[in-house]
């Protein structure tokens, strides 16, 4: 389990080696170079030159790559051009644990939403409930979350104020002021998130329930109860735990645009207004993060993967 | 003293609005402690009627008619929790796919004990300690590790013997194995087929061998069920059922097989056709349209079988010519197979 | 000739019109069926079945629903049914376009590593994997960064952002389909390795490619109107159901019909889309992920 | 029969390498065949029976050029063909076809059985185009399948009619030798037989060689002149189907017969059988010295050490054990 | 009616009475000792706005000003307030201040020599009483004794001199024109410090000095910016003022807290200001109407949100006139519609097909239309800088004697005349934007179709970036202009002369030699204007200069904005602290 561990972290390490890589080469490479049109701003051709020199853009592609990578292993991902030129680490360490926030509260809710309506739909199979599940999920893949967010401001917030419009508030200022502000943007983050839950738990489990192991353990003559909870459940979260994986990719997008619609500047907002503005030190600082985030978490459903299923375990 | 008999049991598959029946006038019995084979080419439905017997038929399947009588009780009428006492301490089973029997997040350990547990009232100690005595007695050795393994460290063989010991674990009357070597290699067959008779003769459990191999039923049972397209053709004890088949498809059957003592260059007499799709509407006798014997009869009335028979065959036509197996063929001159090759 | 064979069983024809059969219980996809093709049909037709020039701009701003305006009026006063009728044109267009872009490249890719295997699969499942590494979403927002804005652009982005999907579906069926015997048998025949991938590989593959070209039809059309919805769109002034609704936020409480109906619009095109990849899936015998 | 090799097979080792990691090195090799040479004579049938993991599937993809030999020769007609490519690659292809096991697996779902069979008439215009429909409803008939199956798709026939178009499909390329892997071990007992009494007509009539892979002795015994048993890679006996079945030369020939039932009763009641025990070891790692030795009842300390080379015992039948040569 | 009248009466003399002094007095027709002083009474500084030209009849009238008296005061609690229209804010930094949003916040933040009130008068902010001369060149200030900044410095001349340099070097600071009619600046002692200017300046003392809008004479702390560095010092700078800020995450908001060492003990009452950047008018709307704050301050209220406040019970709406404009710039380098020289008579301009294109484009602004559909009524249509706020200088008949008065008939003349009949064969043209203002310029391309068949494509950009495009003249049409212009040198200076600090500042030099707009004339009527005192001269050079700009297309004016005050009742707001286009704090209270 330990080398397991410790390849999938190396194999992680190495695709944001690789991700670092690809967003770098990217800018410059595409044919109108971003980064020049960003430097043009600073005024005539000399002072594009003088500062050209300043940071380094004369000098070869490889010796600027190196020495950008070198820095960010030192966290330092640059300035923003714009504004109080802050650093973007400082900008992104601001922005992650409201992002994280959003995404915790996302998954939790996703997770209370999608796991019991998939097994009582699996369970009830054919019934009204399942019908009724169903058509949540199916909704819920298919409604815009940046839709969702403003319907449920308009609802919540606006006509009903039972809970705050927009923005973010830190923990410490309380819990239930950072819990409220995340409500909503997280229902519109979570649905999608919860349906394909609900949706993978059904089939796997109404897979799990047709499998050769059950009629084994049937065979043993134990109560429905043990049935469900030592044989199916454990099996059936081996695929739904993958989809989480995937899942993740759906709650970070939608978390970049759902940041936007309740003016969380989170690290899709950063991301955002980074284009918007044509910071690029900022938009190639948040889509590492950004990524980092991701395959990270995908890291950690690998890891569970392992803790679940044996079979992963020891190859 | 009669274990299991079953009674003109008909299983019914409902998809939607339609009803196939996949089983009917399924009879035959076995006497505790016997060995009893039912034998059968894919669709025959003998597996269908052991999982009746388990109740453990998928849900789009239903026991439509007759009996399935365990020590008198008819199990067919019995309530879930009845079965489940049953199932376990009273009947168990081996099943045909040794890879995907078994659970494979839960340790051998786990899936052996947990029966006993619940059974039995075994303490996890106790439970333990029987584990790897049966994990023994089934032939895996340094067992003590084994318990803490899981499926995906077992071969198919070994997984198999896990089976039988799963199955032994509650210390049943009644085996039921579902073609239980057919995903092995031969040699293995033979070890597991070997072991599994032994120890249910040696145990006092009764075992019905279900299989489409004419070999491993001539090795391991004394009497013998053949079921064609859901219904039993004919049952009788091996020896008999071997020399002189009298039914058309049980005789077609055993001119099929080669053998390793026929002449060499001896011709095989197939039956003709395909078994019929359990889809398909047929009246009369479903062996029909590839027996060779078929009279019009044959064509509008279904024979029915006596099952309380010593030699119990349903057919209008009965043969009743023995077979030569150094030839391959009957041992009088029945021309079936000669005429029809040029 | 009297044969053994002409005595089995009369064949059947059970997957025949499978998909034919299997609509007909299925009222979701139905559902699915008729509502998309009513969008498309009105992309199709939008000039002559709108009831007005769409960037036609009135006094008559914020008026709600009323018989020359069937949706209402928009902060501009232009048409919304108008606009949401040729805003279908834009999402079906980019929907699909992306899609089949991105369904050819990943499925050429796909395709050619999993049937030569060894390096070139290695290295296409590395950039596979690179990609891999970033939600769709992101990978298009950040082309988007790089490249700018525009329909062209927006196209190549989303695309490029699902090449991976296709890829890596295609390979998997590749490589399980590698492993049947008619492949075998058609590298006996000596047919050429082109002819065996696109002859006998990829048809057997196209089931789950379809489902998941269906799927990512709706997840194009949703990436489309979030890009609008952020601004990093098609441009400023053609109807799109995003860029509606990213308009028509700063009205939705005066007028709610600029946030009700151009949301309606994308929910009823993707929830009948994913209907349909249901019932595709189910019918084609598909069994995957979400 | 003629007596003159048609296929030479001489010392074929197939090793596949079990890559991993990042630089996908090579960590192990699986030794699938391990030094096999035979000899298939032309219009004989020749068997090779063994368990799952001996080789036998691999020496047939070896042979049809389905996998690469990692070293040795396979001689047809005297020429190498292991290496060859393009024309001769494609001129060896016709003469040599193959019908595989499964009768689900080996047709194309997505075409009808006038493509499956035609595609190779057209491909290599083996026939004018407008007689390719003729000739479709001539080898359908070859097989005994009326025309009209001609525009059913696999999945519209039974298992028995699937194996015949496969058949039907090898015949197309009028080929001199088949390569039967499993033929008839995915079929029902009856079916089963049907395909047997095929397979043996088409031989006769069409002067065919058959390599016919399988793991059910009575059947290999029943359709072959020759028979070599496989184990882990390696030959352990090659004989007459006759010979090899009666007097066998191996201890493994041996225990295979002893767990093959017969399926007589009678017969059954009067043999004592011990299986034998424990299972195959891993091909990527084989023991050292005979294979078979972690396994053989009659196991000498020799075996354990040295390879036994195969060797007549007989005209006409050799065994690698050591036992022979006391 | 007879109250109204009075009124109207006394109006009247306070306007003659602000006007009633020689031109030619350095002074302005006060006395040395009404100009000096601890602050200036109301008659002194109407006479310096009058003189100043930033006197509007707002200012005029009774009750809008100090006159009502503070209801009493709750001291303590927190205020929460939306900053309208924008996701982040940038900078504090009054050095780099561009947006009135920011210099908003750091009213609150700094202190600066003068501060005016909700009158416009001048008062001394840190500076306790000054002295002028007699030629009115020479201000001695003496300064408030035992103020400490935030980070517990204490404030000295040295201060002041410090923040002087560091506005005058343009390197430093955006704002270095502001002062630089200051010759010398010389430290007396540690509480006193002497300007000398090159001429007397009436806005010196309520524009060039005051802390908000004036930005260059706002005390910045030395060392803060040296402890902290720019980067942090423009997020959490350290002043005088009555609050200071002890957060501030971009995105997130700021927070201001009560400076408990301020110098004026009574102030300020709140605990806390959190100050949260609200873009987009939905979420403000929901925001305030949910509770979640109380106050708007920020970029201007959107339109579409006016009617739906005022019909809020709970809501205050508080609307008066703002000092700006907002225009259709033209770029005078692209080829369709070039004039590379803004000198030659309009009549002779006329015959050059660029300024007929150029003309026309300002022609066929139907600005009423404009302020209907774009503004809901909000706005009143703009022929120039100087806006109706600024009151006596506006010439409210410009809109029928400008060139480019609303006229589609003459507008596509030109167009046609030009060789573009209905716009046929004329290129289509970009219009930048900001996002917030996407529909304004949809408006205008729509406009534009409708007049002159010709096609704009809106091109929303943020404003960071939309103005660097056009700092480096690389755009055909732009919408924007300016705020806070209560003096005619906001709207002239600021943007009509050649070296104008908007007019091109990053262009290529030696391609466009200028930025949007250059005209001879223009540059010497404003250079007199701007030191003429005589109100009636000045005026009249205003609005030649006015006259000149709108003629010859400086840009296409569009519309001038109103100012629109919203909180929620339970926010006691006086109106002594109500000063146009501000939101000090420092006096406002939450009701208990």
């Amino acid at each position: 389990m330990g080398i397991y561990l410790i390849r999938r972290l190396f194999g992680a390490v190495l695709v944001m080696l690789a991700v670092a890589t690809l967003v770098f080469f990217m800018l410059r490479i595409v044919p109108g170079d971003p980064i020049a049109a960003m430097l043009a701003d600073a005024g005539g051709p000399e002072e594009v030159a003088i500062l050209k020199q300043k940071m380094g853009l004369d000098q070869p592609l490889v010796v600027q790559y190196f020495k950008w990578i070198s820095n960010m292993f030192q966290g330092d991902l640059g300035s923003s051009i714009y504004g109080s030129r802050q650093p973007v680490t400082q900008i992104l360490l601001e922005a992650l644990p409201r992002t994280m926030s959003l995404a915790f509260i996302s998954f939790v809710i996703a997770l209370v939403i999608g796991i019991p309506a998939g097994i009582i739909s699996a369970m009830r199979r054919n019934t009204p409930t399942d019908t009724a599940v169903s058509m949540f999920a199916f909704l819920g893949l298919s409604m815009p979350d940046f839709w969702l967010g403003i319907l449920l401001i308009i609802v919540f917030a606006a006509n009903l104020q039972w809970l705050p419009a927009i923005g973010y508030v830190p923990m410490s200022e309380g819990l239930w002021a950072w819990f409220s502000h995340l409500i909503l943007p997280s229902i519109a983050v979570g649905t999608a998130f919860s349906a394909i839950i609900a949706r993978m738990i059904r089939s796997s489990l109404l897979e799990v329930l047709r499998a050769d192991y059950m009629r084994t353990a049937a065979s043993k003559g134990l109560p429905v109860k043990a049935l469900m909870l030592n044989h199916a459940f454990p099996n059936a979260m081996i695929p739904v735990i993958t989809v989480i994986g995937i899942a993740f990719a759906l709650l970070i997008s939608g978390a970049v645009v759902v940041e936007n619609v309740f003016a969380i500047k989170g690290l899709g907002r950063v991301l955002i207004n980074g284009i918007l503005n044509r910071d690029y030190p900022v938009v190639q600082g948040a889509v590492l993060v950004v990524s980092a985030f991701f395959v990270f978490s995908n890291l950690l459903v690998d890891v569970l993967y392992g803790v679940i299923d044996p079979r992963i375990r020891l190859s | 003293m009669t274990l299991l008999q079953i009674e003109n049991l008909a299983i019914d598959l409902t998809r939607g609005a339609q009803t196939h029946r996949l089983v009917s006038d399924a009879s035959w019995q076995l006497d505790a402690g016997q060995t009893l084979a039912v034998v059968g080419e894919s669709g025959s439905g003998k597996s269908l009627t052991a999982l009746a017997v388990m109740g453990l038929l998928a849900d789009e399947l239903t026991p439509a008619a007759g009996h399935i009588l365990f020590d008198g009780k008819d199990l067919l009428t019995a309530t879930d929790d009845e079965l489940r006492q049953l199932r376990g301490p009273q009947i168990a089973m081996v099943f045909q796919e040794p890879m995907t029997s078994l659970n494979p997040v839960k340790t051998i350990g786990y899936q052996l004990t947990e029966g006993m547990r619940h059974h039995l009232g075994f303490s996890a100690k106790q439970a333990k300690a029987r584990a790897l005595d049966l994990l023994e007695q089934v032939g895996i050795s340094d067992a003590k590790r084994r318990l803490k393994q899981y499926p995906h460290h077992f071969s198919g063989g070994m997984r198999q013997r896990v089976m039988i010991a799963i199955a032994l674990a509650c210390k049943p009357r009644l085996i039921l194995a579902d073609e239980p070597t057919t995903a092995l290699d031969v040699t293995i067959q033979a070890q597991i087929l070997s072991l599994l008779s032994r120890l249910c003769s040696e145990q006092g459990v009764g075992l019905v061998l279900i299989t489409h191999n004419l070999g491993i039923v001539a090795r391991h049972a004394r009497r013998v069920v053949v079921m064609y397209a859901g219904s039993v053709v004919e049952a009788a004890d091996a020896r008999q059922l071997y020399r002189a088949p009298k039914h058309p498809y049980t005789h077609g059957l055993l001119s099929s097989v080669p053998r390793m003592d026929t002449r060499k260059g001896s011709k095989l007499l197939p039956i003709q056709g395909a078994p019929p799709d359990p889809f398909d509407v047929l009246r009369g006798c479903r062996f029909n349209p590839r027996c060779q014997h078929a009279t019009d009869k044959c064509l509008t009335d279904k024979p029915l079988i006596d099952h309380m028979a010593v030699h119990a065959v349903a057919c209008w036509n009965q043969l009743d010519t023995p077979l030569d197996h150094t030839l391959n063929r009957p041992i009088s001159n029945n021309a079936s197979g000669e005429t029809r090759n040029p | 000739m009297q044969t053994e064979a002409t005595l089995e069983t009369p064949v059947h024809r059970q997957r025949e019109n499978r998909l034919r059969a299997t609509l007909a219980k299925d009222r979701k996809a139905q559902f699915g069926v008729v509502v998309l093709g009513l969008f498309i049909v009105a992309a199709i037709v939008a000039p002559w079945i709108a009831p007005n020039d769409p960037n036609e701009m009135t006094l008559d701003m914020m008026n709600p629903i009323s018989a020359a305006h069937p949706f209402g009026t928009d902060d501009l006063g232009r048409d919304l049914l108008s606009r949401i009728i040729f805003g279908t044109r834009i999402s079906l267009f980019i929907g699909f376009s992306t899609v089949i872009i991105a369904l050819i490249i990943g499925v050429t890719l796909g395709i050619a590593a999993g049937y030569y295997g060894g390096r070139l699969d290695f290295i296409i499942m590395r950039y596979i994997d690179l990609q891999w590494a970033f939600p769709n979403f992101i990978i298009a927002v950040y082309l988007v960064a790089v490249f700018g804005t525009g329909l062209f652009n927006i196209i190549a982005a989303i695309s490029l952002a699902f090449i991976d999907d296709f890829a890596r579906v295609t390979r998997s069926m590749t490589l399980s389909i590698r492993e049947e015997q008619y492949v075998d048998a058609a590298r006996t025949m000596g047919f050429s390795n082109i002819r065996i991938m696109f002859g006998h590989v990829l048809p057997n593959a196209m089931a789950p490619i379809i489902v998941q070209a269906t799927v990512s039809v709706s997840y194009a059309i949703l990436a489309e109107a979030s890009l609008s919805f952020l601004g990093l769109g098609v441009d400023a002034d053609t109807p799109t159901w995003g860029l509606i609704l990213a308009d028509g936020r700063g009205f939705i409480s005066q007028a709610w019909w600029l946030g009700v109906f151009p949301g309606l619009a994308i929910m009823l095109v993707v929830l009948s889309i994913n209907f349909i990849g249901d019932w595709l899936r189910d019918a084609l015998d598909v069994r995957q992920a979400i | 029969m003629t007596q003159e090799p048609l296929l030479q097979i001489q010392n074929l080792h197939v090793r596949f390498p079990v890559r991993a990691g990042l630089l996908q090195r090579t960590v192990a090799e699986v030794k699938a065949v391990n030094g096999v040479s035979f000899v298939v004579n032309k219009g004989e049938a020749f068997g090779i029976v063994g368990e799952s993991g001996c080789g036998k599937t691999t020496i047939a993809r070896a042979v049809l050029r389905l996998v690469d030999a990692t070293e040795g020769s396979i001689l047809y007609n005297g020429d190498d063909v292991t290496a060859v490519k393009g024309q001769q690659l494609a001129t060896f292809r016709k003469k040599v076809q193959a019908i595989f096991q499964d009768p689900f697996s080996s047709l194309n779902p997505r075409k009808t059985t006038k493509d499956i069979i035609g595609e190779p008439l057209r491909v290599h215009r083996l026939v004018n185009g407008n007689d390719v429909n003729n000739r479709i409803k001539d080898l359908l008939e070859l097989c005994e399948l009326p025309a009209r199956f001609a525009e059913l798709y696999p999945h519209e026939m039974s298992g028995g009619q699937r194996q015949r178009v496969g058949i039907a499909r090898a015949l197309a390329m009028e080929p001199e030798m088949i390569v039967c892997d499993e033929a008839v071990s995915a079929l029902d007992v009856s079916i089963q037989a049907q395909i047997i009494n095929l397979l043996e007509r088409l031989r006769k009539e069409l002067s065919l060689t058959y390599i016919f892979i399988g793991h059910d002795l009575s059947v290999v015994r029943h359709l072959c002149n020759r028979v070599a048993v496989m184990y882990l890679g390696r030959v352990m006996e090659t004989a007459g189907a006759d010979s090899i079945f009666k007097n066998p030369g191996h201890p493994y020939t041996s225990a295979l017969l002893d767990a093959v039932p017969n399926p007589d009763p009678e017969d059954e009641a009067g043999r004592h059988i011990e299986p034998l025990q424990g299972e195959v070891p891993s091909p990527s790692n084989p023991p050292q010295g005979c294979v078979f030795h972690t396994r053989c009842p009659q196991v000498m300390d020799k075996c354990c050490q040295s390879v036994p080379p195969l060797e007549n015992i007989n005209p006409n039948h050799a065994a690698a054990c050591w036992l022979n040569e006391a | 009616m007879s109250k109204d009248n009075d009124e109207q009466i006394n109006i009247e003399s306070a306007w003659k009475d602000a006007h009633d002094f020689d031109p030619k007095d350095p002074l302005f027709g006060l006395t040395r000792d009404e100009m000096s002083g601890t602050d200036l009474s109301r008659r002194a500084t109407l006479r310096l706005l009058a003189a100043g030209g930033a006197l509007t009849f707002a200012h005029l009238i009774p009750g809008s000003g100090a006159t009502r008296l503070a209801q009493a005061a709750d001291a303590g609690g927190t205020l929460n307030c939306g900053w309208a229209g924008v996701g982040e804010i940038v900078t504090l930094d009054p050095a780099q201040i561009n947006q009135v949003l920011q210099f908003q916040i750091t009213s609150n933040v700094y202190s600066g020599l003068m501060h005016i009130n909700a009158d416009l008068v001048a008062q001394g902010d840190l500076a306790e009483s000054w002295e002028v001369s007699d030629d009115g060149k020479i201000y001695t200030f003496k300064l408030r004794e035992g103020v400490t900044f935030h980070n517990g410095d204490a404030f000295t001349a040295d201060d002041v001199l410090y923040t002087f340099d560091r506005s005058k070097d343009p390197e430093q600071s955006i704002h270095s024109k502001v002062i630089a009619n200051v010759a010398n600046l010389e430290k007396l002692n540690d509480h006193e410090v002497r300007f000398t200017l090159n001429k007397p300046q009436a806005s010196f003392l309520p524009k060039a000095l005051e802390r908000a809008s004036g930005r260059a004479m706002t005390i910045v702390s030395k060392g803060g910016i040296e402890a902290l560095g720019l980067a942090q010092y423009g997020l959490t700078p350290i002043g005088t003022g009555p609050f200071k800020v002890t957060e501030h995450q971009l995105g997130q908001g700021v927070v201001l807290e009560k400076f408990e060492d301020y110098f004026d003990s009574e102030r300020p009452l709140l605990d806390k200001i959190i100050i949260k950047p609200i873009d987009g008018p939905e979420p403000l709307a929901a925001a305030i109407q949910a509770g979640d704050i109380s106050y708007i301050g920020g970029n201007p209220v959107p339109a579409q949100l006016v009617e739906r406040f005022q019909s809020n019970p709970d809501l205050t709406v508080d609307i008066k006139p703002a000092p700006g404009f907002q225009s259709v710039w033209i770029n005078p380098w692209r080829e369709y519609m070039q004039v590379s020289d803004f000198n030659k008579p309009v009549e002779e301009l006329k015959k050059e097909k660029g300024f007929m294109v150029r003309l026309a484009l300002a022609k066929a602004l139907d600005r009423e239309l404009f302020v209907k559909q774009a503004l809901f009524g909000n706005g009143v249509p703009a022929y120039g800088t100087i806006n109706p706020a600024m009151g006596y200088y506006y010439d409210e008949k410009i809109g029928e004697s400008s060139e480019q008065a609303f006229d589609p008939d003459g507008a596509k003349a030109l167009m046609a005349s030009a060789g573009y009949p209905d716009g046929e064969g004329f290129p289509e043209l970009e219009l930048i934007t900001t996002p917030s203002q996407k529909r304004y310029g949809l408006v205008l391309a729509n406009i534009y179709k409708q007049v002159l068949g010709i096609t704009v494509n809106v091109v929303p950009k943020e404003f960071s970036v939309g103005i660097e495009d056009f700092n480096k003249n690389d755009y055909d049409l732009r919408l924007g202009g300016s705020g806070g212009d209560y003096d005619p040198d906001d709207g002239l200076v600021d943007w009509m002369i050649t070296d104008s600090k908007f007019n091109g500042p990053t262009r290529d030099k030696a391609k466009h030699p200028f930025g949007f707009f250059s005209e001879a004339e223009v540059d010497a009527v404003i250079a007199e204007e701007s030191v003429t005192a005589e109100p009636e001269a000045r005026k009249a050079l205003v609005q030649k200069a006015n006259a000149i700009t709108s003629n010859k297309v400086a840009c296409g004016f569009l519309y001038h904005p109103v100012d629109v005050q919203v909180y929620h009742n339970s926010v006691n707001f006086p109106d002594e602290s109500r000063i146009p286009g501000l939101h000090d704090f420092d006096r406002v209270s939450i009701k208990t």
